[in-house]
């Protein structure tokens, strides 16, 4: 089987879908010709043509409002956010017409758009190319938010997405394009070829959306996580010799409660974890469904690790990320009570 | 160094208990601007912005290039339109005042815009429309029922008592789902005539936005867009000189005119009389024929003025002279072609009187029927349970969760 | 002392404080000549002139942007957004700007601004006139947010904002503009001079932010609410019998998380209400900390009652709304368990 | 029924390979646009948008109503303070190559917009500057030792390691906070404007934007709300060509001009020589003495050519030919300025190599000092604690909490 990086993965998506649906247009801010900042879609406007992979003026609001005018018409486009903490400009498009469309004209329109950004941090990008903005997707009700750990899943997503006739945020890790990442800045950097999850099908295959993954199985407590962190967590269990049992959740809505509760139930014990800052991210979310659903199987409080209630600086990026150590003293504390 | 600074506040030329005036808005002769053809190039009209197109004279009489090959046939048809378009708006905010629906807004003085715009396109197109085009659908031939049941958020209301009142969605009649939020739709009719371009297809879209509403971010958006790719869209603002209380000189229309917004995006742009059913027709043409000629997108001004109040939450009389539209030099659109038919013999004050009384009529049975579904408080109505439809396409488990807690 | 409905109190506050500080400007839509849809800028262009109260085009997100230059500059301007659903526009100067620039900067610029917002529902408003969109501002940190629920509040928490040199986001419940309403639209209306809290001083008071307030003691179960909800929280307490104690937070951010678990810890029980969409909203938070900072207190789950999770519907508002009923039941459940 | 549409994507004239071409560029003579008085109608000067203005000649003259007062002595300034802005950008580039700092952008080619401009204004006036304008710090004297620690994110940098390098703030040079998101300052820039004008102040603003950016839609929030309130602002685009890999018609500056965009609102707008440090120095002055006297904002386009790479994350030859820039018919800001002064004598090639030198040294010495306060990955840095500072102006319980957390 092909051995490919997430960007690799993420690219072979869309030119898997691109090659036998005609629909499928995708463009951004230099996605065209250069093929992407992050290369993720090099390649498609040579194969396609530029009328179904283009450059975008620099406007983040206007690439979301005409992929929704291009989802009404009967297209399919996969549009790119240079980056997640760009995508706020074209925050009214999404909350007010890509979520609404479907709703208020009683099913006859409705926007089949996937937007794609990459988001977190660990690539010394500062407050403007680190953000997880995941959390102010998921209160938006007519949204799908999802979130890709690994080459597998983020085809198998992608693809996904694109068939879906809701509007999909499709949030890429930037840290894990090119190398799974397990939070140690300082180990050199490994590729994706050395992981089992870069292991790529050709062609069309999906991971349904609303699906978690199982990462570890264990029985002393669950990890709730995504993105990122769910190697964050994996590291953390490896080096505190917890016996976590990690769940990736790979789509946040809709949401595998059932997954979730089935291990909360059989732990007792629950950490939350994410990149995104603490206050209202979905880790609030995700702590009290599990209140609610698994009250008399808990044994000790949730415990969430998330950013800090900062912007996500430069040169203290390996402060404000949730690393290892933070995760294993929540894996601990967990296990205290 | 010299003085100290201070800001500069547009104010209208009137307030509430002065006379009206509207010195300000020059009114160059009918027939004075001259029909390019449509491959033109943008910069050779640039003058059209600062000027305005108009086919009828004081008269009646239609004069110019743009006076266009309309037949009296369809010219009664179009009178009859904007009569039927004024008729259901009256019944409509009557309706609202008897409390059988929330809100409505009427289009009151500016019926040639919308009735006179849709005859130009073909079945097949798109428009993005603002809460102020019911013409579109009304010159489409769209049932009347069928809108009513929109207001009244009834039982038939194919919106499931979703949204409010006049904000309806009409796929068949290529009329898009209206928003609440202004601007939003028209970078969507931008990428829906791109779709239509990356498609191959021949159909175009038609956006619409209010003076007000151009200073909104989307605006710019839109233009952006349609200059770099060229696609079959036309780009309308309906200028009638108010947004809520605040007048276009708010949205920047004292320092410029809204057609000239086009000139920065190398996108021909036409200032149009849109009281004006026969400039409206011509208008419109010409840039629908630009659209499907694969040459790109145009912008309109449709000069006009909002006769009535905003919406029903709004009392005019508040921020502007009650008599002001009286007083708006290009008067009323109905009567202007009324007076067209007449002179030329093909209309008379009877038969006018005779089709009032029709669309009247129309309208009243319409009503009946819709309020046979429902209003907004009384009689049958949406059932709870959509609700938690059409959120998405598949209801997911946290919303059918929901909907049992509902108990429905 | 004079009796004030809330659109009277808001404007009071603004009136108070424009007359002693000549860098106080209140500009907005339809603001100015007009005095705002609500009438809650009323008179004060007369009184101030056309240059400190004025009408802003309709752009959301150049209302933001000039209100974060003046402040920068030194003023404190107070911005009007004629409707919390048409604030998004103005989310991306909000997010990245307003709220960054103390940061961003050292501390060298700062935006001490105030945007005011129409929020919530009970007025036939439909999708876009009845959002209650205050989780997507808890999620950003450096923005503080205030609903008031009544009159003195109203006016005290908004010459508190004002005086604040942080951006804060400032939800006023539209439904609560002109009198309580305790979620019985069949009920005559009852205009504000009959409640005790129209009792508005005459002059500059302040209402802390971050300080909540006690609607109700009891010893049963917690209800956490704010805005309409506090209202709607004491109707239901009152018809079910359930001797609920009501915390109305008055301010999100900052939030008073010592009076919440003083009382959850008192009485082991815990209902959250708002009427913001379920999901991620600010409920979420609420549980989670509350789980996290009285789990060994808490006797049964955390009842969270919300808006569901659809945009707002027109005919249906009252089969949405968080009315007294369903806020009932989660008292009666919490109670059960 | 005509054909079938088809999408237009606009391309650059060549790609990697090909042969630099810039003959779409057209270049009119220097000297050949007139001064207008400040006072000037907008509309009497639309005809600058397509044309440009330009003060040196090709032998280095300077010639035409532009050519402005500067003497020998300020000319030699501006040639150094150019001089030390590409010289620092070299040393930083480096310093980014060797490891010391994350991320880098040079200015190289556009130094005399930023230097030339900076010189216009005074102080009190404030910049709104994208990441590409360090010139207006250097031009005004700011300490590179000052803007190196906010590169090195090292102990002594004002913005505490938050900020990406090279996004400065110095209130004191009137140099307003460098955002990362393209855009937002504008309109920020024109409620600073406003709030001058508002307490009947006497001080500016310059607002920035790249021809990029100029498609953002808070280019058009600046725009209206400069045109309905007339404050004192500039609003400069600096049009170098490229955005990243994207070429500016992918903003539209194949179907227009970035200048014209200002007459849909009634600014007055200018097109200019970017790389003719004059030409930039009396456009600037020309709307600075606007503002000043409560005329209200100008719009200025600088034509430029970005000489580097868009930043050390970029790779130019992956998109456009390597030798472009040398056929950049505007040719170098430095070497123009130079040329003029060696005409009339108050230069010379020798003087020219000393500066060179001396600039040199002078960021070498800047750049040991700001290393011995430590670089990215070594030596000194800001603590951790101060990264939950200025979240808020006091910090809330909630972040005093998780401060504690992190054990700092
Ligand atoms: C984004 C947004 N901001 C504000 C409003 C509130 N609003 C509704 S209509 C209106 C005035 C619009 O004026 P104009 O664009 O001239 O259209 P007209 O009503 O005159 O047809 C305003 C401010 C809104 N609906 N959406
Ligand atoms: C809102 C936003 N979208 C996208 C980006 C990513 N980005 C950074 S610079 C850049 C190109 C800007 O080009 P231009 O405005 O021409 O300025 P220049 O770099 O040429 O000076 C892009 C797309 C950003 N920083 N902010
Ligand atoms: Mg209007
Ligand atoms: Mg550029």
């Amino acid at each position: 089987m092909p051995r490919l990086s997430m960007v690799e993965a993420i690219r072979d998506a869309m030119d898997c879908k691109m090659a036998e649906d005609e629909s499928i247009v995708v463009f951004g801010e230099d996605v065209g010709y250069f093929g992407g900042v992050f290369r993720c879609t090099e390649g498609l406007q040579r194969k396609y043509g530029k009328s179904r992979c283009f450059d975008a003026p620099i406007n983040e609001s206007g690439i979301v409002g005409v992929a929704i005018g291009m989802g009404a018409y009967g297209l399919r486009p996969v549009a790119e956010i240079q980056f997640a903490d760009y995508v706020y400009p074209g925050y009214d498009q999404i909350v007010s017409e890509a979520a609404r469309l479907r709703y208020r004209s009683g099913g006859e329109f409705f926007a089949p758009i996937v937007i794609r950004m990459p988001c977190g941090g660990g690539i010394y990008g500062g407050q403007t190319h680190s953000q997880s903005p995941e959390a102010l997707f998921t209160h938006v009700c007519g949204l799908k938010t999802v979130i890709p750990s690994n080459p597998y899943d983020a085809k198998g997503l992608l693809i996904a997405s694109i068939e879906d006739d809701d509007p999909v945020i499709f949030l890429e890790p930037k840290r894990l394009y090119n190398g799974p990442f397990f939070g140690h800045p300082d180990e050199p950097i490994t590729p994706w070829a050395k992981h089992p999850l870069s292991e790529v099908p050709a062609g069309r295959y999906v991971v349904p959306l609303g699906k978690a993954a199982l990462r570890r199985e264990g029985k002393a407590v669950t990890v709730v996580s995504y993105g990122t962190m769910a190697h964050v967590a994996e590291a953390a269990a490896e080096e505190t010799g917890v016996d976590a049992e990690i769940i990736d959740l790979r789509s946040l809505i809709p949401l595998d409660i059932d997954a979730i509760v089935g291990s909360v139930e059989k732990t007792g014990r629950c950490v939350i974890v994410h990149e995104a800052t603490l206050t209202s991210g979905f880790g609030a979310e995700l702590a009290a469904q599990v209140m609610e659903r698994c009250f008399y199987s808990l044994e000790a409080p949730i415990q969430r690790v998330a950013g800090w209630d900062t912007p996500y600086p430069h040169a203290e990026e390996w402060d404000y990320f949730p690393g290892p150590a933070r995760v294993g003293r929540a894996l601990l504390k967990a296990m205290e009570a | 160094m010299s003085g100290r600074l201070s800001l500069h506040v547009p104010e209208p030329s009137v307030r509430p208990g002065g006379r009206p005036d509207f010195s300000h808005v020059s009114v160059p002769e009918a027939g004075e601007v001259p029909r390019p053809p449509i491959d033109v190039n943008p910069s050779e009209i640039r003058d059209f912005a600062y000027s305005m197109i108009r086919v009828l004279d004081d008269r009646g009489e239609a004069v110019g290039d743009w006076a266009g090959p309309l037949s009296a046939e369809e010219l009664r048809k179009g009178l009859r339109d904007m009569m039927l378009t004024r008729a259901f708006d009256a019944r409509m905010l009557l309706s609202q005042r008897q409390g059988k629906t929330s809100f409505y807004i009427t289009s009151l003085g500016e019926e040639a815009i919308a009735c006179a715009h849709r005859k130009a396109l073909e079945p097949g197109d798109m428009c993005f429309p603002t809460y102020r085009q019911q013409g579109l659908l009304i010159a489409a031939g769209w049932p009347l029922v069928d809108m009513m049941c929109e207001i009244f958020s009834n039982e038939k209301d194919r919106l499931r008592g979703r949204q409010l009142p006049g904000l309806y969605s009409s796929k068949e009649a290529g009329f898009f789902t209206v928003s609440g939020n202004l601007g939003t739709q028209y970078p969507q009719a931008v990428g829906w005539a791109m779709a239509s371009a990356i498609m191959g297809d021949t159909r175009i879209a038609s956006g619409w936005i209010g003076d007000g509403a151009t200073a909104e971010t989307d605006f710019h958006s839109a233009l952006v867009f349609a200059s770099v790719y060229r696609p079959p869209v036309i780009l309308n603002i309906v200028n009638n000189q108010w947004a809520i209380s605040s007048y276009q000189g708010i949205a920047g229309g004292e320092a410029a005119k809204f057609a000239a917004r086009a000139h920065g995006y190398g996108i021909p742009s036409l200032r149009v009389d849109g009281n004006d059913y026969l400039a409206v027709y011509a208008g419109s043409l010409w840039a629908v024929e630009r659209a499907r000629a694969n040459l790109g997108p145009t912008l309109i001004e449709w000069v006009t003025y909002r006769a009535g109040a905003h919406s029903t939450s709004d009392d005019p009389s508040k921020y502007r002279p009650k008599d002001e539209g009286a007083a708006w030099p290009l008067g009323d659109p109905v009567e202007r072609l009324k007076t067209h038919l007449i002179l030329h013999g093909h209309w008379s004050e009877e038969r006018q009187k005779q089709m009032r009384a029709e669309v009247d009529a129309e309208v009243l049975e319409a009503a009946k029927e819709a309020e046979s579904h429902g209003t907004l408080h009384d009689g049958p109505k949406p059932s709870p349970a959509t609700m938690f439809e059409d959120v998405y396409k598949e209801m997911p488990r946290h919303l059918r969760e929901q909907r049992q807690q509902l108990g429905v």
